[in-house]
């Protein structure tokens, strides 16, 4: 285990910006180990949020990526504005900062021998919410991978509908649903993989539905906030409650799966599809 | 219940009162100023009513006086036969169930529950349903699939329970298997948002072939509290968020989210219970009839292009 | 209330064989009032078990019930044989005794307009229990219902398998919820009534996957046995355990019904079902 | 463990043991005559196993040195995925389920789950599995449905689990549901009966189009126990009871019931555990072949009638 270190003393030696702090358990670790290692931490084995680029290049194999749907940004339904101005800008502004036009990304991409479709969500684009650009380019790539009979895989992280866009962004729990009806029709494979977080409405719509539901370890998971669930029942909530673990415990996570065994499981299970 | 902007109407209400008793001891000008106010007063409300702000209309769909599902339930329909159970759990009595018939109109009721009083209130956990109370509404509709009935919804609650026990009973995945299979019924759904339509609890029983709301319910995709405490750090902006989240049945129908727009009596619902569930049995026989008059096929298809083409703003991209 | 007295001294100046005492209050009711209120006691409500005539006579209209499979009776395919004998003499027996060929009558008949098809389990017959001629009637029975595109009705009431007939036994479990699967997929409507006492493989198999479950007050209702169940856990169970209200509230029962409504509601429920 | 029945043979076991002993002192007679003893044990095994009676064999189907379906899964499978949970209420260990593989045939694997020491036991709950347990089950059928994989479920349970909870959330209604949608499940199921196949418990995973049996498993209406204690109110006639409810495979094979036995190894499967393995392994191989040859209708219509021609005895009425 080198790629932290035991002393304090030794740490200090070098320059702060080499290392990572595990947000979980504190411990510090050399930076090129942190990404070495995909963000996991080596101790205590607290799974780190990745970007929709790091997960693409972690499950879908290198130049076999084709994204769908780059043309579609944020709308403004509402002409929303709130204390901090208008929620045109600050989606304009997000979209330039992080250069994704929206909080998932879609496209077609090889696992070995197989295509698959593919939509991974951003947590760093307004917290992954779900909105009408991101519920459409969901069911857009639902529709791709009926048309070309190929198995879909959804990657959440998301802390729920982005409220900005009012009832437009609840309807898209509908519009993916409705879009997984489809798929689930085809009889075509559908695998939900759960980061950190998968919560509100994305938990309560395509995240919790898969044929086969995975999760990273310790991974976020649940409806409603824990503060809130704290304040209407009044009392504290057990310290594991909504992790996966958690969940796949009450019946609603088919297998946990370290981040850096993903793409092999994933791989391994879509192997299972019958060609019918 | 007074609303603030009802203060003009209440201080109405009060003169007509007093004069009532004068009345009662034979005062002849009492009784024809009454006549006047009351007259007064039905303007007046007209005038108010016309003119509510979205945060009024937030306080209008909450109003403890509306019509709860009961009250439609065996105020509209000639017969309702209540079915229980979600059939692996429990059953859920946030959420009612049943077969009911209007007329020659048979339908499956489902729908959120909400109390008329402090104890039924407690009973039915105040509309907020738990996973068994969306599980039993999804039986319910595979039964009216089965039976060739259709489905009529009944849209009033704050949202799904936040409870520990509803998480652990999976909560998220009930409401996200309902708007899954509701996508794919095959059997027509009419949904009503009768008073709140609060989230992820409200559309998890709300994926119809049409939508309608009633003129003073609510639509959101959060409560404009808990918006205006996210996203302006300031809980008593309900009234400015209720403005921004666009959630009255004018500006959902202008959205094109909603169908159409079942207007409530002058007053609102809570004003005139028994007007509004004529009203809603109304609306009920003839968008029925409507959804019922086209194949199964072409029903799926315009179902699934309805969801599909919420949210396409390509002309009006930022 | 004049059904039942009021004094034990009134009481004891009849004849003692007028009077019926009811099973759960112990209250003294006069026969003929017990009989015109269908054997469910006016004090206490306890509906007392019906044989499958008075049932058919409760639920279908005089002179429109026709029988099926009269011609089936027990089987003995194990030349099944304990302490008391032969399981054969003790079935022939039986029949015999009771004037019925096994322990479930099969039949179709009215409900005003409506003919529907309905079985009746009788309690009566070695307790009800399933065996390889109920399972075979009862098959008969829905396929009879797909047939003429009929509704079925089943009225159980039954210990669970006939251990006389083994797996043979068992399999009828297997074999009537076959036949509702067929009657399932042919859109044609199931409804169960559930009467004291359904348990065991009738449980577990026919009584608790209708379209639409029935049960009158206080009916048991429960797949194993409240001893069985008491010595696994070790613990009391409470009272209220495995009765038809335990069921409601647990989400397995749509309805409970008086035995003097049942007609009716059934009727009414019926006529829901649209003609396709 | 050892049973009355193999008294001789367990004889013989400890005189080669003490033998054993002297030879490793250098003995050559001892040497010599352990050679001739082992060659008496195999035979007289052979003996004694090709005449169990019923409930010698109700001993070995509950051996506890019996293959468990962890051992079949990982022992017999290239590949096995682990899946969890029934998506309404919880993970039932007294289940297991998943994706398994044989060479290039992909199933579905489903079975009770019994321990291979006190604390597994513990955890699977002696393989007697609660209706999440069974729920988890169909939700693999219908995954196995919707994925084109045939299903292969292992039965070895003394009943599903007679707990408070377990009738509180439907024991009764999850199995009948199994039996009800297995009978339509459009893909192939092949149902073997590995060790005890206790009553409803053991039925509600086993409607396959074909059902074998280990040659030493029992498949029972009832427990031998229990049924003595009802019958002949007296516990102890359990011997009796085993022979009359005719619970072996030979017996079931008779009254076609089932479909097959597969041979164990001489001495029960408990003596040969990994013999056992390969055994089963060519056995799903050859079935699977076999029933994953016809057409999807003509697969339901056979699977119905096996089911509605068991208890036909038309020609044999008492
Ligand atoms: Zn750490
Ligand atoms: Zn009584």
């Amino acid at each position: 285990m080198g790629w932290f270190t035991k002393s304090d003393e030794s740490r200090h030696a070098l320059p702060e910006d080499i290392w990572q702090v595990c947000p979980a358990c504190k411990v510090h670790v050399l930076k090129d180990e942190w990404a070495r290692n995909l963000k996991v931490c080596p101790k205590c084995n607290h799974h780190d949020r990745l970007d929709c680029r790091e997960r693409i290049n972690l499950l879908i194999d290198a130049g076999t990526f084709r994204e769908f749907g780059q043309e579609i940004v944020p709308s403004d339904p509402l002409n929303f504005q709130d204390a901090k101005g208008p929620y045109a800008e600050k989606a304009k502004a997000t979209v330039s900062k992080l250069g994704m036009s929206e909080s998932v990304v879609t496209g077609s991409g090889n696992i070995g021998q197989v295509r698959l479709v593919i939509a991974v969500m951003d947590f760093r684009f307004l917290g992954g919410s779900l909105a009408s650009g991101t519920g459409e380019k969901i069911r857009l790539a639902i529709e791709h991978a009926i048309r070309f009979r190929r198995a879909f895989v959804m990657v959440s992280a998301s802390g729920g509908a982005r409220m900005h866009e009012g009832v437009v962004s609840l309807m898209q729990m509908a519009k993916t649903c409705a879009a997984l009806s489809k798929l689930q029709k085809a009889g075509l494979p559908y695998i939900s993989i759960l980061t950190d977080p998968t919560t509100g409405g994305v938990s309560a719509s395509f995240a919790m539905i898969g044929d086969v539901n995975i999760a990273e370890p310790g991974t976020l998971i649940g409806f409603a906030g824990r503060r809130v669930i704290e304040q209407t029942i009044k009392q504290k909530l057990p310290k594991d409650f909504q992790t996966a673990e958690y969940l796949e415990a009450h019946g609603f996570v088919d297998h946990i799966v370290n981040r850096s065994e993903m793409k092999a499981f994933l791989s391994n299970l879509l192997s299972y599809r019958q060609s019918k | 219940m007074a609303f603030e902007f009802e203060s003009d109407l209440e201080n109405i209400r009060e003169t007509i009162a007093v004069l009532e008793q004068k009345s009662m001891k034979g005062d002849a000008a009492a009784s024809a100023r009454i006549a006047e106010l009351r007259r007064k007063l039905a303007t007046e409300t007209a005038r108010v009513y016309s003119s509510l702000t979205p945060w009024d209309r937030v306080q209008v769909a909450r109003h403890p006086g509306r019509p709860t599902i009961d009250r439609y339930a065996h105020g509209m329909c000639d017969d309702f036969v209540e079915i229980h159970g979600d059939r692996v759990y429990g059953d859920d009595p946030a959420m009612l169930c049943g077969f009911a018939r209007i007329a020659k109109t048979k339908f499956m009721l489902i729908g959120h529950r909400k109390g008329d009083n402090t104890e039924e209130n407690i009973k039915y956990n105040f509309g907020m349903a738990n996973p068994e109370g969306y599980r039993k509404a999804m039986r319910a509709m595979h039964l009216a699939e089965k039976w060739g009935l259709p489905v009529v919804t009944m849209i009033d609650t704050a949202g799904a329970f936040p409870g520990m026990e509803a998480e652990a009973r999976g909560q998220a995945e009930a409401i996200g298997r309902n708007l899954m299979e509701m996508a794919a019924l095959e059997t027509p759904i009419l949904s009503i948002v009768t008073g709140e339509g609060g989230s992820g609890g409200a559309l998890g029983i709300a994926v119809g072939d049409r939508i309608l709301m009633l003129e003073n319910a609510i639509f959101s995709v959060i409560s404009p509290e808990g918006c205006a405490s996210i996203l302006w750090r300031d809980g008593t902006k309900a009234p400015e968020a209720a403005a921004a989240l666009k959630l009255t049945s004018h500006d959902l129908l202008g959205l094109k989210i909603i169908d159409g727009i079942i207007p409530e009596p002058i007053g609102g619902a809570h004003s005139d219970p028994d007007g509004m569930v004529v009203a809603v049995r109304q609306a009920i026989l003839s968008h029925l009839q409507a959804i019922c008059s086209v194949s199964k096929s072409r029903m799926l298809d315009a179902r699934y292009k309805k969801y599909a083409s919420i949210g396409r703003f390509v002309q009006e991209r930022i």
